[in-house]
């Protein structure tokens, strides 16, 4: 039952310790900044954090992970020259990575969200992100088994969000947020606006509002 | 995906809450009830498409139709006919507020990523374990033709079924096994007939409720255990 | 190389005998009539037809197949009212028909687009539908191993399109168009308008036109 | 996804284009150059991305980034600048009329569908058989990340790479055999360097040019047989 909630600690007061939660964003763009800081004041603990990369500079997910709130990342690209505090916790043992090609890491999302079970992929082949892996060859390429991703909850950023939870983004910041949307079992949004039912135009939702939960309006 | 268990019920206790069997839109009206509030349903085609009929704007239910669109409104008359906006069975229906269309491929990632909470089908015959057939005769001249049906049998939360409970020759449709080609395993949940509704438990199969007929009397038209 | 036709006869000019040919539409919205008929015209055949359906009436997609130019089937729903073209030439021997159910129809048609080898899914699984294929236990289902469908050509009917070949549609005739138009080598697109690069906005766009090769305007 | 055979060709005859080594604006701009009217590209990160500035207006290029848009613009200046707008690289950039924006599986899908006509990458190293070794030097304390990499390497119907043809301590980085990590299996079909242009094709590797140095000087800094 879609909720709207009034603050960002109220919309994320039901994350639970040891919960897998997916983050939308690539870079800044599409970070949902105040949801990630109220997970951070939630003191939610022992997380699986998914999300492109690993946390930049000294905000958002780079001060979950530096308050060692972080047990696993699962992400494509954790090395940046600003992700000092993931860096740290990764020289001293003290965060998991799962390393995921991120064409891999959308598509695993994206089949968790449809209910796909597994789906080969060329994607890795033969490289030792694909070590130990099922392979086989189809369509003339040698492939690999992937898993889908699932999460206990997403948090993601959209611009507007209507009555009925559906949304649209804006510009590159789209990125994961619908895969994520629809893979969690919780999603968790911050939007710029919420316009009434019948505010957007059918033919534009991107993420329809079946898979929304709690919307919180910010800023 | 069978109901939580209701052991704590004692079985064979179920009311006659009807003095006669139901009509169709008594059914209809008896399912739309029983939709939890908010909820995101698929009503395939046919009979089930009836519940629509009955849904109550506090229910506050969403209707998805396998061909692109959540936020169905009711089937389109007059000048409302739009040959570009058609539900699962082809026929013209409206758009609601709030309503969003989406491709194939993403209608049916909705469906079967156990998005919808509810859908409610038409069958031939469903098993005691939750078995559904209602896609194929199985006689040898068919032409067969399965649409969205396997996929709403596998990824709705819960799947109804809405039928008579006999066939025109007498026989449950309710069955120990089914005869008919499955159209999925083990997915429904519920089973709603003019003369009962039957809940598909781990435990079994439960009467939830007779009409027209006491709980013994069901019991003697069906080869299926009842609690 | 995205080309504007004058014509229906000349956008589907270079459709071979033999060609595996998908259809967009479901039902009568989206269909692409105009298309299809100029494809009759045209004289191919030995044709694999994807379709959701297998023909309606006396028109379309049914009179391919009453002439005979339909080799083979690849549809969820041949069966209805008005399939008598189908009926007969089934009962007849003369079509192969490939029954999917329609979920798989558009996972395979989608993978096809995106690159993706084979998935497994609970689909059909125990069903006739799933006789022979490969299965395993998978996020705690059984699950059925499905492969993509191809096309040589898609045939696909869209509300307008821009200079680029970006694409919208209109309301369910949506449908099967976008993941046709990826999964096919060469996608030809009728629409209702054509209107300057710059005139549909980057956020609605529905197909890109990245999977856009010929677009004739009609009506 | 080797380059169609050219052993019409006789070998060793590439020309000296150039009397020096390239500068790497000009190997941007000959790469620029090589690109077919109409394509749609994929520029990965870094150097690749000079390659935007050479193109010109009557190539009608379309540029993808990985992280949801086709019919990307130049590089944002000043008031330009929105933080929702971004590249691969995270650095802002403009939009083109005709773009389009689409979420991360539809970006990747594109790229791994085989959709994209060529991407052009940095590298490591590059075998004779089109290896390609970009995302891990195998160092044991560095901190791995792999991005996009694997999957434009896979993907793209052509896939370009640009660097230097000598590493920091004087080695040819086109080699029989990867040592890095690689990135993809057989996937690069040109390498443009400063001192040649390599075609990876199902005979060899084949020089297309040279700059600053004949066949003859160029074959000796390697230990690859060229042709």
């Amino acid at each position: 039952m879609l909720e709207f909630k009034d603050t960002v600690a109220e919309a994320v007061a039901d994350v639970q310790d040891g919960s897998t939660v997916m983050i939308g964003g690539f870079g800044n763009a599409g970070q949902p900044f105040e949801l990630i800081d109220a997970l951070l004041q939630s003191g939610a603990r022992d997380l699986t954090v998914v999300n492109n990369n690993a946390g930049q500079a000294d905000e958002g997910l780079a001060l979950l992970i530096k308050e060692g709130r972080v047990r696993k990342m699962i992400c494509s690209f954790p090395r940046q020259s600003d992700s000092w505090h993931f860096d740290a916790k990764y020289r001293a043992g003290e965060i998991e990575l799962e390393l995921v090609p991120q064409g891999n890491l959308a598509e695993r999302i994206r089949a968790a969200g449809a209910g796909i079970g597994g789906f080969f992929t060329p994607t890795g082949y033969g490289t030792m992100l694909a070590e130990g892996k099922e392979t086989r060859f189809l369509d003339g390429k040698w492939q690999v088994f992937e898993t889908p991703i699932h999460a206990d909850v997403a948090l993601i950023k959209a611009l507007k969000a209507d009555g009925k939870g559906n949304l649209v983004y804006r510009k590159t910041a789209r990125n994961f947020g619908p895969i994520m949307a629809a893979a969690a079992k919780q999603t968790i949004v911050q939007v710029s606006e919420v316009v009434p039912v019948g505010g957007l135009d059918p033919e534009n939702v991107v993420t329809p509002g079946i898979y929304v939960n709690t919307i919180v309006k910010v800023g | 995906m069978a109901e939580t268990s209701t052991s704590a019920v004692p079985s064979g206790t179920a009311q006659k809450t009807s003095d006669t069997p139901l009509g169709r839109d008594d059914l209809a009206r008896l399912v739309a009830r029983d939709i939890a509030p908010g909820s995101f349903v698929n009503l395939g085609i046919g009979q089930p498409t009836l519940v629509s009929n009955y849904l109550t704007e506090e229910q506050n239910i969403t209707l998805h139709t396998e061909n692109g669109m959540l936020g169905m409104g009711p089937e389109a008359k007059g000048d409302e006919i739009d040959p570009d906006l058609i539900n699962a069975g082809k026929i013209p229906v409206t758009e609601l507020p709030g309503a969003s269309y989406f491709h194939h491929a993403d209608s049916f990632a909705m469906m079967r990523g156990g998005h919808l909470d509810v859908c409610v089908l038409g069958a031939f015959q469903v098993s005691a374990k939750g078995d559904l057939a209602n896609w194929h005769t199985g006689a040898p001249d068919a032409i067969p033709a399965v649409g969205g049906a396997m996929d709403l049998a596998t990824g709705a939360k819960d799947v109804y079924v809405m039928m008579t409970l006999l066939s025109k020759d007498g026989k449950s449709k309710l069955v120990p096994q089914c005869t008919y080609p499955v159209t999925g395993v083990g997915c429904v949940t519920r089973v709603y007939t003019d003369k009962a509704v039957f809940l598909i438990t781990d435990d079994g199969v439960r009467v939830r409720e007779t009409f027209g007929v006491t709980f013994e009397e069901l019991a003697e038209l069906m080869d299926v255990p009842l609690r």
